[in-house]
């Protein structure tokens, strides 16, 4: 998955790591939706592609801004019967995930199968969910102090990060920490996919 | 909240990228500060617009019949609707603007930025008018923002800035500046400077 | 980094009675940048100095840290790359201003904080000195501000006081107006009552000046005027406003910052007051004390050292002019409204937001360039 | 003192390396035994050569034959032999032939009695023919062939004639010096002129530094019986410019009016020599100057003249690091002392070690002096950048073409970059894409 396209995944849901917990929420959001998307979206084509009259354009946005819409629907009615305060604290970000994973699902080439477009859905959710939890983990550490995750047992659910959590960087916390750090994910992306670039075009231009 | 109140908060204190992070995009930078303006326009109208049609929804339709669960389909459809109508009336009245902007149909009908608006409004249970004021408002954060942003960025263009972060990174990480200085304009300054 | 200019190296060899080479023009300014930065930095050193007398080790303390934080931020993220740029001084500026805009009872965490993330997010991310577009120093102490408002912002007692922590004249006076019925009271009036001790020196000097000179006029200074005006009251360690201006007027008159921006920012900054300082208060129309707002605090030091930073501020005259009023009315709104800090700070980063707009507005292309880039 | 009101902009006042004394005379440099004479001294192609090693030369005898419109004659300076007839480099990097003379023989015309010729009755295009044997070039630094801009194409009428009186550089006092010693020649050189061109409106621009001289010139301008203000502009570095002149006097924007002729008061004695004296162009006035020299002065030297040699004559010493051929802001650095000077040798200076050091270049802080100090209202600071990432397309369109490499910008540039330089390769690697 190319480096412009995990940001431009990441940048809406970016706003849901103030805490490990939101974090996985989200990544759960955008995980199952752009997955079953993909896959309605994928058999409709097939079968419309079969008639003459494949549906093109707006009517085209049209239909997959309805598939994904109907999804994340349900997801937030999921996650309201799970865990109301998760829902919640979702805030208008939930909803947003309608719009996101399409964004996503429009830069995509077409897949030659359903099975392969599917596991493209699958592999991106997968990495922005990664993406997403590193950010959380750093933001709340340092920006809290803590770690929250489910209550298990005797496990209250918050691990405590050491003496952070009395004088936290509260500033990591706010918006401007969620930027801060998706930019420097970003970089280091970027640094890495450069790098390959480089190595690859070794053989061919010593430089 | 009292009409100046809406305004600022939408703009300044609530700003739709800053704070909400709303419309951060590697691929929507403008090119120029005359496409960010035209961008800034089009968006502008386009949540004024999604935001009052929004909370007439919500507090004709869905609120009275029980429909919450429809509500994010609802203000999806919405919302590409009124960028399809925008987009056509733009190409047909100012297609410089248009031009100018270089926002595709796609783009601002799944705008996570316009989409945020008409939420937030709806859910902050603001009447018609309120509703206009808050699209017009964070339309205004918006538009001031991306120009500085822009501005920033061509400023930047000429400059040997690290390789690894040239492009978007540093876009984040000046939107991140940018982000903790706008903090300087919180609640309590909103509070005290229409307070009295 | 850049490309090299097309000079051959000094130490090229050449026979060595032949002259050397060069590029034309063959004379340069005598002032340099390097020597620009460190004339400012030196010219901080007074008010360092009266910091140090007034509040003791703890402000070595601060500022030795944030100094210190500034140059370890500064070669870890050059000397990997091989190349040495403290001898520019700007790393050693930014660290100094930091530490003098805080106050001494910060815990060492602040000012450390509030440097490595000035050198490194705001400065080096950008490719270092002269590619950042926002103030290092000042956008360093807003993030230290924001992450711990409260530590930030610890004043302790200066010289002459009872020891312990204490209020600066400005959280007196916005507690004050927090409770309600003393909307009347003057600053010094509310200083007064928040129990400040005022020195001898101060009781001395205004008692003569009010016998000798403005009882026969029927006037009188207040109690507490003189070391407001000094700076001795606690606060940000380089807070003495004579100090800093002294300071000040030996950079001016040897033109390493021009008067255009920090006049009209102070300028513009006492107008607004004068008008509508009062209705913050609760006095009405045009009965605020820019004074006592312009002295305590860090304006003073923001308008000399922070506003004109090159780097950070507008290339042309009439940007100048443009930002130089807008500082002046951020920082009176977020003084007298806003809770980040005392808004000098905040202002600073604000208007360097605005200042890359303002190049591109207001520098006009020769006629024979048509709309470019921009 | 009343100032035309459309003066430059920007501009720089440098401390000016240790300059002649003003007002004091020109001295004639001691004859060279031998002349290196390049054969192109002016804009256009080399000329040809019409001599050949071992042929006996005429003081003023022609030596280079002008090949094609813009190029020039060049006339043996000193009487002798031809010793040789090579390839050779200047020190601007063109190449071209140079002509060896080894003094000899007799000398027809210096030292003789003058014959003054009356020209009013002659003819334009005789006139023009005067001008143009002399092999007379624009003496100014341009060394654009004289006659091609008296030459005023029928039709179009030219708007002004400015003669320039202030020096082009700094800490250069040829102009300034003719001025005092030559008004009479130079009134007539702009009579000619004036005649030729029949201008709309003839002036004569001083320099604030020769502004006592203002009465004087006003006086021998009625006594021939023409129409011609004097005026006096500030001697501030790049007032002296062709276009910057011709707009403080007209008002109009620099370059905006192609119709105005300017031309330099040292071109104009070079005019009166070769009309009335009928005499070639073969030596000029140049300042030799520098830190390092202990009788800096305003020479009178034969074209061909050896570097070394006036250095020495202006008490050159060993701590001479680096010599310019030139002004202090747009000289060229020269590495062999050897070199000839030609037509258009404006001076010499002669730095110390503290001048010749090359400082070390810093980040650009975005001060904006390279702004304010730019007499073309550029940004230097974004155009160098554009230009050192490789768009100098994109600098093109935000004003490169008007930089006339003046060198303001490097003056001022507390990082001490090179600006004016690499605007200049900017342009260079620009005309070089557009022409591919």
């Amino acid at each position: 998955m190319s480096t412009g396209l995990l940001l431009l995944s990441l940048c809406p849901a970016i706003a849901m790591t103030d805490t490990v917990i939101h974090s996985l929420w989200m990544s759960a959001g955008v995980i199952l939706v752009s997955l079953l998307s993909t896959i309605a979206r994928d058999v409709l084509d097939r079968s419309s592609a079969s008639t003459a009259t494949s549906p093109k354009g707006a009517v085209r946005l049209l239909r997959a801004l309805l598939i994904s819409s109907v999804l994340t629907a349900a997801f937030e009615a999921g996650l309201l019967a799970v865990s109301p305060t998760a829902s919640a604290s979702m805030g208008i970000y939930s909803p947003l995930i309608a719009v996101n994973v399409l964004v996503i699902a429009d830069r995509q080439p077409a897949a030659r199968s359903l099975a392969r477009s599917a596991s493209g859905a699958l592999g991106r959710g997968l990495a922005v969910s990664a993406s997403l939890l590193v950010v959380a983990i750093f933001r709340e550490a340092l920006g809290a102090g803590t770690i929250t995750l489910f209550p298990a047992g005797a496990f209250r659910g918050t691990i405590i990060v050491g003496p952070l959590v009395d004088q936290p960087v509260r500033a990591l916390g706010l918006a401007g920490g969620a930027l801060l750090c998706l930019g420097y994910l970003a970089g280091a992306l970027q640094a890495i996919a450069t790098r390959r670039a480089s190595a690859a075009s070794e053989g061919e231009k010593p430089r | 909240m009292s009409w100046e109140a809406t305004l600022l908060t939408f703009a300044l204190i609530d700003n739709v990228i800053l704070s909400r992070l709303l419309g951060v995009d590697p691929y929507g930078m403008p090119g120029s500060l005359r496409s960010a303006a035209a961008a800034g326009g089009l968006f502008t109208i386009l949540m004024a617009a999604s935001a009052v049609a929004g909370s007439v929804l919500e507090t004709q339709v869905l609120a009275p019949f029980g429909l919450e669960a429809l509500r994010t389909p609802a203000f999806v459809l919405l919302v590409a609707a009124f960028a399809a109508a925008l987009h056509g009336l733009a190409a047909r009245r100012a297609p410089a603007m248009l031009e100018e902007a270089g926002v595709s149909l796609g783009r601002t009908a799944t705008s996570t930025a316009v989409l945020g608006v008409v939420l937030i409004a709806s859910r902050g249970g603001l009447d018609a008018g309120r509703a206009l004021l808050a699209g017009l408002g964070a339309g205004a954060g918006f538009f001031l923002v991306t120009s500085m942003m822009t501005a920033i960025r061509l400023r930047l263009e000429v400059e040997p800035v690290p390789r690894a972060l040239r492009g978007f990174p540093l876009q984040l990480v000046t939107a991140a500046l940018m982000a903790y200085a706008f903090l300087a304009f919180d609640r309590g300054f909103l509070a005290r400077f229409l307070g009295r | 980094m850049s490309a090299p200019p097309p000079v051959p190296p000094a130490d090229a060899p050449r026979p060595s009675s032949a002259p050397r080479p060069g590029v034309a023009p063959h004379l340069r300014v005598a002032m340099s940048s390097k020597r620009m930065t460190w004339l400012a930095a030196a010219s901080l050193v007074p008010a360092l100095g009266l910091g140090v007398a007034l509040y003791g080790v703890p402000a070595l303390m601060v500022t030795g840290a944030s100094l210190l934080c500034a140059l370890a931020a500064e070669l870890a993220t050059t000397l990997p790359w091989r190349r040495f740029t403290l001898a520019d001084g700007s790393a050693a500026l930014t660290g100094l201003i930091i530490g003098l805009v805080l106050p001494a009872g910060a815990p060492l965490y602040v000012p450390a904080a509030a440097s490595a993330f000035g050198i490194l997010v705001i400065k080096q991310s950008f490719g270092g000195l002269g590619r950042n577009w926002m103030n290092p120093a000042m956008g360093g102490v807003v993030f230290a501000t924001l992450s711990w408002p409260g530590a930030a912002s610890w004043s302790i007692a200066p010289l002459g006081w009872p020891a312990g922590a204490a209020l600066t004249p400005l959280q007196a006076l916005r507690a004050a107006l927090s409770m309600p019925g003393s909307h009347q009271a003057t600053p010094l009036a509310v200083l007064e009552k928040a129990g400040y001790s005022f020195s001898g020196l101060d009781s001395g000097v205004v008692g003569w000046i009010n016998t000798h000179l403005l009882s026969p006029a029927g006037l009188a200074l207040r109690q507490g005027t003189l070391d407001v005006f000094i700076g001795h009251v606690p606060g940000a360690i380089g807070a003495s406003a004579p100090l800093l201006a002294l300071g000040a007027a030996y950079l001016l008159h040897r033109r390493v910052i021009r008067w255009q921006l920090p006049v009209i920012y102070l300028g513009s900054f006492v107008v607004l007051s004068l008008v509508f300082g009062g209705l913050a208060s609760g006095q009405g129309w045009s009965a605020g004390g820019p004074g006592f707002h312009l002295l305590s605090g860090n304006l003073v030091l923001a308008a000399f050292y922070a506003a004109p930073d090159p780097v950070t501020s507008p290339l042309t005259g009439t940007g100048k002019w443009i930002l130089g009023v807008v500082l002046g009315a951020l920082t009176f709104l977020l003084r007298y409204f806003g809770s980040l800090g005392d808004g000098a700070a905040a202002a600073i980063v604000l208007g360097n937001c605005l200042t890359p707009l303002l190049d591109l507005w207001t520098f006009r292309r020769p006629e024979a360039a048509s709309r470019g880039a921009a | 003192m009343m100032y035309p009101t459309k003066l430059l902009k920007g501009g720089i006042d440098p401390p000016s390396v240790t300059t002649v004394p003003p007002g004091s005379a020109i001295v004639n440099a001691a004859l060279p035994s031998r002349a290196l004479i390049p054969l192109l001294q002016h804009a256009g192609a080399p000329a040809r050569c019409l001599v050949k090693p071992g042929d006996l030369v005429r003081e003023g005898m022609i030596i280079g034959r002008a090949e094609g419109l813009r190029s020039a004659h060049v006339h043996a300076s000193i009487p002798g032999v031809v010793r040789e007839v090579r390839p050779f480099t200047l020190p601007t990097g063109e190449s071209c032939e140079a002509v060896t003379i080894e003094l000899g023989g007799s000398f027809e015309t210096s030292g003789k009695p003058t014959v003054r010729r009356a020209w009013d009755g002659l003819h334009r295009a005789d006139l023009l023919q005067k001008i143009r044997a002399a092999g007379v070039v624009g003496l100014g630094g341009e060394s654009l062939p004289t006659h091609l801009k008296l030459a005023a194409d029928a039709g179009r009428a030219v708007s002004l004639l400015a003669a320039n009186g202030l020096d082009c550089e700094p800490s250069l006092s040829v102009d300034a010096a003719l001025l005092r010693q030559k008004p009479a020649e130079i009134v007539e050189g702009l009579r000619i002129c004036q005649s030729l061109l029949s201008p709309r409106r003839t002036v004569l621009a001083l320099g604030d530094h020769s502004e006592e001289l203002v009465g004087e010139f006003e006086r021998l301008i009625d006594r021939c019986g023409m129409t011609a203000e004097v005026l006096v502009l500030p001697a501030r570095y790049p007032q002296g410019h062709e276009q910057l002149v011709a707009s403080a006097i007209s008002g109009t924007p620099p370059g905006a009016d192609p119709t105005v002729t300017v031309l330099n008061v040292a071109t104009l004695l070079a005019v009166f020599d070769a009309v009335v004296l009928e005499r070639p162009l073969i030596e000029r006035v140049m300042t030799v100057t520098g830190s390092t020299l202990s009788r800096p002065q305003n020479l009178k030297v034969r074209l061909g003249a050896r570097v070394g040699d006036l250095l020495e004559e202006c008490g050159g010493q060993p701590a001479t690091q680096k010599v310019v051929m030139g002004g202090p802001m747009r000289g060229v650095s020269v590495q062999s002392l050897d070199l000839p000077v030609t037509k258009g040798t404006l001076g010499i200076l002669a730095l110390g070690a503290s001048e010749a050091r090359a400082p070390a270049e810093l980040p650009c802080i975005r001060c904006g002096a390279c702004i304010e100090a730019c007499p073309w209202g550029l940004a230097p600071t974004r155009l160098f950048k554009l230009v050192r990432i490789g768009k100098a397309t994109a600098a093109f369109r935000e004003g490169l073409s008007r930089c006339t490499e003046c060198g303001c910008c490097s003056y001022v540039c507390p990082s001490r970059i090179p600006l004016s330089s690499i605007l200049g390769q900017g342009k260079l690697r620009h005309s070089r894409e557009a022409t591919r």
